[in-house]
């Protein structure tokens, strides 16, 4: 699905990613944990093309993107939710979500402006995909209200549900599970299960180790922009570089 | 309006005026509506046109040709005459909808394209920047200047007609145009030019232009240390240009109407009609009337007479007395005629040096307005 | 140290805390838990006094620092600037003493902030608080976005200063477990009201609080 | 409930705009004009800024763009009609043309950029030859379409708010589908409306040439009304009254540019007519009209800081929401 | 080589004024996150008030400091107008500028009438290896460095400085961190005041000044914050300088009739090549 090769990137001379390889297989929940400032949401900003690497090669589904803007790998199937939320402001929920429709839709300007039939199949399919993403997320009845206003949370959920609606191949995770409470982090997790047995793939970034290790059928440890463990979970967990560097002893 | 306690009079004649209130154009376009105002108190005084009051109906163009066209059609159902915008662009705008409804139309305006081709309906006041390009050749033969630099803004319509009847009659006076050089009116720094002149054989340097770059580029003319003399053209004919170049201005020359140097003409009917305007404007302004008040108010009288001529203010009437008009103001002889639409000659154009602050003919203009003068008795 | 009676708040028509009751002693930490949209972030703002209450009262002894959601730093500062303009109140301008506490941000002190990762920003927002020498302290999301040894480094901060110097803390957190442990007390708000509140070791106890907000894989 | 009352108002303001040209006097006929043409222009700066997020301080170029594409093409013995066809092709190529390297700015650069563009371009309509120069183009022909020409100003004002209605139309049906969807998200994040498949930059470009679209056809029309096209009649300070327009009417509703460009143009006119009644003095006209003008829209801009068509649909619709809602 | 050298100095003397003009701009948005489009009326306020006070008989000195205050009060009350509402934004600020320039308009015609001012400045001029430069642009060139330094030095060095950046990069945190926001933005308007009420002062003499010469002034001036970001003083004053130097050598150099359009054509290339080098993400991490 996903193959890094020696990717890196530096900002003014400090390596924030340096030499990662790692490759993703179809259907695989990849889980990428590391230290903060280890690199790991630049890995993704990489991937998805919002940064250009320095060096290095990505293939995603068995094409060279490295070249490509990220408007493009996001129609080839990528998809991102950031770390930061990011939504649209003066928008309502549901059109936020319609949004992420855009890369597998085609009305462009001249069949929305003349009301073309072309713009009413692709409106009508956007507007049931965008449902059965919100509902997917438990947004639903949250669907009429001005996104920018949404509690932290249910910003988080919002984005996710855009991703969704775009069909992903690959779906990139940044700390989705951040600000949500038990109850909403377990909703989450089986959310996260069912996208899976779905056949989605999944890179995952999260600070709650055990949210990973639950989830993730691998995972990348990234320290100092460098990949110092990758494996199963329970392997991970007891890796004792990783204790060091990012565990501590709260684990 | 319902201003008047007046007894039951006919109808006043009603003058349109369309100025520059804001915008741009503002110090020209006050000036011009004080000295209108001023000549309809005058006529009014002496009991009106045919029996009648004069009343004004004045309008902003806002600078813009757009709103020329609005303020225009909000009055041209009311009015039997219009004086016009001093911005040439409003002017041109405005123009086309006169012609057609067939309105005396008097401009302020000095663009050229407004008489060429002629409209029988539109004259104009000013003197035309060809006609100050060419009293400036007489005068730069008369003193046997036979090379000069020649100065523009590119983005006024007045100097560049001026500057572009100066390159087309520059020969017929034998004179070599050295440096050509364009400039524009937000230049606010003009070392490149001054270093183009000395570098040059020009004998003189004749500036065109309106507005800011007159005092910036006379005062770093100043400043420059260039020995080659500055001519101004007409548009620096004010206190506008006077006041902000106080005591620097000693010694420049400056080109004006016949108007703005009444003082140092022979008595006779020039004079006469020139102290009219300037004695009262200067008590009520307290200051003497710049070009541009000249400029409103011999339009004022230019109507006023074709109106008297008419004995009516039928449109077609005054067109016809204007077209044979022959009238002295306080711009000059107008002579307007089925070809002649501008009416005026360079002979009305004196040539000045500042003395002491004020304007000063030169010797040869003295001589040349006291020959014009004495002509028409 | 923080005494909030019968507070109501509102964004325009709709309201956000409705008649909240509320009280931290000197020197306790107490717990603040609750759904997202219940209002949280709307009382730490209007503790800190960027918000006006439309009725009640809020009172605070001493000096109040806020660590708000979603960090908040000055994007186009650098890290050090950043800390020592949290100065501004307590005019200590000199972050030694935050550098000391976090190792980490002394080596991104000339980073502008902008560039930061998302815990190393939180870790400056939480250095940023420390720099005026708080007598009590609102954490809007303590472990948000920190990676787990950060995360026990700050809490045992935060119980240390408790103990040390009597520093008050209201602790909003979502990982309610992290939350039991450093504090005594706590309060669960819904909707914009206090649902419960009581010991810590209590509310763990009681299903429903339990399955709220420790469910989940909390390690 | 909003979308009927939305309707019904949709539909009186039909009726009334029809009407009016029957019943106004030539001077109001010219203020209804230039206020249809500057609610033209408005919708597409609104469109720009208000939902697509990029500002331009140079829509007054595309405005001029069209009017001298029509002049230069009316004047050269084309039919008008292909004149005002042209007048908006050409404003939107060339904003195609010029928003490559434009556009590639944000922000206060790209507010700096198009006002820089207009200037530069105002100043070559200035010097070139076939412009006109300085002075412009004069006796551009009436609008004619066969052998049925617009001599009365009343046609002049159907063609304008016919105009108007179908640029309003365009842009409420583009804002309200996925590319209009696409342009607001963009606004907000260029970075999160690209992860979602969005082409940012050939957006950004369309819309910049729709915008300019509306103002070239809005310059059409001028043009054929006056009959005299300068650069003077293009002043960098009208690219900045759109934007008044714009943000008094309120950013980001279709309503608003229009209740803007009205509210403006109708404030401006009163104060005029205010100013030069006779018995004022010689100061009046430009004090009064400078001095109201400037705290009208000071108040109005930090009591309606949204603008007036929001504050007066947000007052209605505080109404509604106070009932059984929440 | 002199007549290089000539173009050169007036042109840093031109750009010098143009940077002054930007100072104000690039103070007040740096902690508002406003465009000031009152900048200009703060320089025509102070230029008249030097006309009118030297008119009247007060010295040299005297008339000029006066005059500069008179500005800051100006930018005072501009910013009551902009920032002193609480929830203006910057977008409906900048429109509230415009309007306090046309208020201005009345104000100013109200008291010093329609027509164009001058005041004297430093007479003469200097010979520097054989280019000749007018003492007031020595002047000119003279001030601006010095408030460039200062202000860079404030900005970029005091505490002050920082709070007051701090005030327009997040407001909120301002706020958070116990920053009077608002006070901060009227010393900021203040502060702008002063500074266009010193080009104000220093440019009449070279120019006459009417209520609406701010316009002209404000064109370059943006032109010139809008190269530093409305935020870098440095910069700026570099931006500044550019547009100067290109002016006076496009009139140098033959192209008299575009020099503006020359310099904001290159201000434009620069800007442009500029923008190819910074990505989205970058400028919108926040
Ligand atoms: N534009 C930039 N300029 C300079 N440094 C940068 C830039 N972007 C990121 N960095 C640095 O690169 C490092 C990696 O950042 P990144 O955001 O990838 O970390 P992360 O692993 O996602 O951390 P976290 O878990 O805290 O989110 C950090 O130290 C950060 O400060
Ligand atoms: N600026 C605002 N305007 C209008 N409503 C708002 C605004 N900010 C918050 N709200 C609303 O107020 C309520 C309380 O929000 P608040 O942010 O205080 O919740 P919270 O408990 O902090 O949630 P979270 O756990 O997600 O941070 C929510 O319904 C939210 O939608
Ligand atoms: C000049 C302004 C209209 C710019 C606008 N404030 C912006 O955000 O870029
Ligand atoms: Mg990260
Ligand atoms: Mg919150």
């Amino acid at each position: 699905m996903l193959t890094v090769t020696g990717l890196s990137r530096s900002f003014g001379g400090v390596y924030a990613v340096r030499d990662v390889s790692l490759s993703v297989a179809d259907g695989e929940v990849c889980g990428v944990i590391g230290p903060n400032g280890a690199g790991k949401s630049t890995l993704f900003n990489l991937i998805t093309g919002h940064l250009a690497a320095d060096q290095g090669r990505i293939s995603f589904l068995g094409q060279r993107v490295d070249r490509l803007p990220p408007h493009r790998r996001a129609r080839l199937g990528m998809s991102i939710v950031f770390q930061a939320a990011r939504v649209f402001r003066g928008m309502t929920v549901e059109e936020n979500v319609m949004v992420g429709a855009h890369g597998h839709t085609r009305a462009g300007f001249v069949s929305a402006a003349l009301r073309l039939p072309r713009h009413r199949a692709d409106e009508r399919e956007i507007a049931a995909e965008a449902a059965a993403a919100l509902e997917r997320v438990g947004l639903a009845e949250w669907a009429d209200r001005p996104a920018d206003r949404l509690p932290i949370g249910q910003q988080r959920a919002l984005q996710l549900a855009r991703a969704l609606c775009a069909r992903p191949r690959l779906l990139l995770l940044d700390e989705p599970a951040s600000g949500l409470r038990g109850e909403e982090r377990e909703r989450l997790a089986a959310l996260v299960e069912e996208l899976r047995a779905g056949g989605l793939t999944i890179l995952l970034i999260e600070h709650d180790v055990a949210f990973v290790t639950r989830l993730a059928d691998r995972v990348v440890v990234l320290d100092l922009g460098q990949v110092i463990a990758d494996g199963p979970p329970a392997e991970v967990r007891a890796d004792p570089l990783v204790l060091a560097a990012y565990l501590g002893q709260a684990s | 309006g319902g201003g008047g306690g007046s007894s039951g009079q006919a109808d006043p004649i009603k003058v349109g005026l369309i100025v520059s209130l804001t915008g741009n154009y503002t110090p020209l376009g006050s000036e011009d509506k004080k000295a209108v105002e001023l000549a309809v108190e005058q006529v009014n005084a002496q009991g009106g046109l045919l029996g009648r009051k004069v009343e004004l109906v004045t309008r902003d163009d806002k600078t813009a040709p757009d709103q020329g066209i609005v303020a225009y059609n909000q009055i041209k159902g009311e009015i039997d005459a219009l004086i016009g915008p001093v911005f040439s662009n409003s002017a041109l705008a405005v123009e086309p909808l006169a012609q057609r409804d067939k309105m005396p139309y008097l401009s302020l305006a000095p663009a050229q394209e407004q008489v060429e081709p002629i409209k029988s309906y539109i004259f104009v006041t000013p003197a035309l920047s060809s006609m100050y390009a060419e009293r400036y050749l007489q005068y730069i033969q008369a003193e046997g200047i036979r090379t000069i630099a020649v100065a523009w803004d590119s983005k006024s319509a007045y100097s560049v007609s001026g500057h572009e009847s100066m390159v087309e009659l520059a020969p017929k006076y034998g004179v070599t145009i050295a440096v050509d050089e364009p400039y524009e009116t937000t230049t606010s720094d003009f070392s490149a030019m001054f270093t183009h002149v000395r570098d040059s054989r020009a004998e003189a340097l004749v500036f065109w232009g309106s507005g800011a770059p007159g005092v910036t580029a006379a005062k770093q003319y100043v400043a420059s240390g260039l020995k080659t003399p500055l001519f101004l053209t007409a548009s620096q004919a004010s206190k506008l240009w006077l006041e902000p170049m106080g005591a620097q201005a000693e010694g420049m020359t400056v080109q004006s109407a016949i108007g703005v140097v009444g003082d140092h003409l022979p008595e006779g009917k020039q004079k006469q009609v020139i102290d009219q305007m300037a004695g009262p404007y200067e008590q009520k302004h307290g200051y003497p009337p710049p070009q541009f008040a000249q400029d409103g108010y011999s339009a004022s009288l230019l109507l006023f007479e074709a109106v008297r001529k008419a004995n009516s203010t039928d449109k077609t009437k005054v067109q016809q007395a204007l077209e044979s008009m022959d009238l002295i103001t306080p711009n000059g002889r107008f002579r307007y005629s089925a070809t002649d639409h501008s009416g005026l000659s360079p002979e009305f154009i004196s040539v000045n040096t500042v003395k002491n602050g004020r304007f000063v003919p030169t010797e040869w203009a003295k001589e040349q307005l006291t020959k014009t003068v004495n002509a028409q008795g | 140290m923080i005494d909030v009676q019968d507070l109501v708040v509102s964004y325009g028509t709709a309201t956000a805390l409705d008649h909240v009751t509320l009280t931290v002693a000197e020197g306790e930490m107490v717990a603040l838990l609750g759904p997202n949209g219940a209002g949280k972030s709307t009382l730490a703002n209007t503790l800190a006094g960027l918000l006006k209450p439309a009725s009640g009262t809020v009172r605070v002894g001493g000096r109040l620092a806020l660590i708000p959601e979603g960090r908040q730093l000055f994007p186009d500062l650098s890290v050090a600037d950043n800390l020592a303009l949290g100065g501004w109140r307590s005019g200590q301008r000199d972050p030694s003493p935050v550098y000391e506490l976090l190792p980490r941000l002394a080596e991104l002190s000339s980073r502008r902030a902008a560039v930061l990762s998302g815990g190393e920003q939180q870790m400056v927002a939480f250095g940023r608080a420390m720099m005026s020498r708080p007598d009590a302290l609102v954490v809007d999301e303590l472990s948000l976005g920190l990676a787990p040894n950060v995360t026990a480094d700050l809490a045992g901060h935060l119980a240390e200063l408790n103990r040390t110097r009597g520093l008050t803390v209201l602790l909003i957190e979502q990982n309610a477990r992290l939350a039991f442990e450093l504090c005594r007390r706590a309060y669960v708000l819904e909707s914009g009201r206090v649902v419960t509140e009581g010991e810590s070791a209590e509310l763990a106890g009681d299903p429903r609080v339990a399955s709220a907000y420790l469910g989940g894989a909390i390690t | 409930m909003t979308r009927r009352l939305g309707l019904a108002a949709g539909l009186l303001v039909a009726v009334v705009t029809l009407a009016l040209p029957a019943v106004l006097d030539d001077s109001a006929l010219a203020v209804y004009i230039l206020l249809g043409l500057a609610a033209m222009v408005t919708v597409g700066v609104s469109l720009l800024m208000g939902y697509a997020g990029q500002v331009s301080l140079g829509q007054g170029a595309f405005y001029a763009i069209g009017a001298y594409t029509a002049a230069l093409l009316a004047l050269s013995g084309a039919p008008p009609l292909a004149g005002l066809v042209a007048a908006p092709v050409a404003a939107a190529l060339s904003a195609l043309v010029i928003g490559v390297p434009l556009l590639r700015l944000r922000g206060h650069h790209l507010a700096f950029a198009t006002l820089a563009m207009q200037l530069i371009l105002l100043s070559l309509a200035g010097q070139l030859e076939f412009t006109g120069g300085d002075i412009g183009l004069q006796g551009i022909p009436q609008f004619a379409v066969g052998s049925f020409e617009a001599t009365n100003a009343s046609v002049y004002a159907y063609l304008t708010w016919a105009g108007l209605a179908l640029v309003m139309l365009v842009t409420h049906n583009v804002i309200t589908s996925r590319p209009g969807r696409a342009l607001r998200a963009l606004a907000t994040s260029e970075t999160a409306a690209a992860s979602s498949g969005i082409p940012v930059g050939r957006y950004k470009l369309v819309v910049f040439a729709l915008s300019a679209t509306f103002a070239g056809l809005a310059g059409g029309i001028y043009c054929f009304y006056t009959g005299y096209v300068a650069p003077g009649s293009f002043p960098v300070l009208i690219s900045i009254q759109y934007i008044v327009m714009a943000v008094v009417g309120g950013l980001g509703t279709i309503w608003g540019a229009v209740v803007g460009a009205t509210a403006i143009t109708l404030l401006v006119q009163g104060l005029d007519l205010l100013a030069s009644l006779p018995g004022m003095p010689t100061y009046a006209p430009s004090v009064l009209s400078y001095a109201v003008y400037a705290l009208v829209l000071i108040v109005v801009v930090l009591f309606m800081p949204h603008g007036l068509v929001p504050a007066v649909s947000g007052r209605l619709s505080r109404k509604r929401a106070r009932s059984p809602y929440r | 080589m002199s007549a290089f050298l000539t173009y050169l100095l007036n042109g840093l003397a031109v750009g010098s004024a143009i940077a002054l003009i930007a100072s104000g701009l690039v103070v007040i948005h740096r902690v508002t996150g406003v465009v000031n489009f009152a900048q200009g009326t703060f320089a025509v306020v102070a230029g008249l008030c030097t006309s009118s006070l030297l008119g009247l008989g007060f010295p040299h000195g005297v008339s000029e400091v006066a005059a500069v205050l008179a500005a800051a009060l100006a930018g005072l009350l501009t910013g009551l107008a902009a920032v002193g509402r609480p929830g203006t934004t910057p977008l409906s600020a900048l429109i509230v500028t415009l309007g306090v320039g046309v208020l201005a308009y009345a104000v100013e015609i109200v008291l010093w009438g329609d027509q164009p001012r001058s005041a004297p400045g430093l007479a003469g001029s200097v010979t520097l290896a054989g280019a000749r430069i007018q003492t007031q642009h020595l002047l000119v060139i003279g001030v601006a460095a010095a408030t460039f330094v200062l202000l860079a030095l404030f900005f970029g060095r005091t505490y002050l400085g920082k709070a007051l950046t701090a005030c327009a990069s997040n407001p909120y945190a301002a706020r958070v961190v116990g920053i009077d926001t608002r006070r901060m933005g009227l010393l900021a308007f203040a502060l702008g005041g002063l500074l266009g009420g010193i080009a104000g002062v220093l440019v009449t003499p070279l120019r006459p000044i009417s209520f609406d010469t701010d316009v002209t002034l404000i064109v370059n001036g943006f032109a010139a914050a809008v190269f530093g970001a409305l935020t870098r003083p440095v910069v700026t004053l570099i931006g500044a300088l550019l547009l100067g130097v290109a002016e006076t050598m496009a009139a140098g150099y033959g192209y008299g009739s575009h020099q503006l359009e020359v310099a904001l054509g290159l201000m434009l290339v620069v800007m442009i090549v500029q923008a190819g080098r910074r990505s989205a993400i970058s400028q919108e991490t926040a």
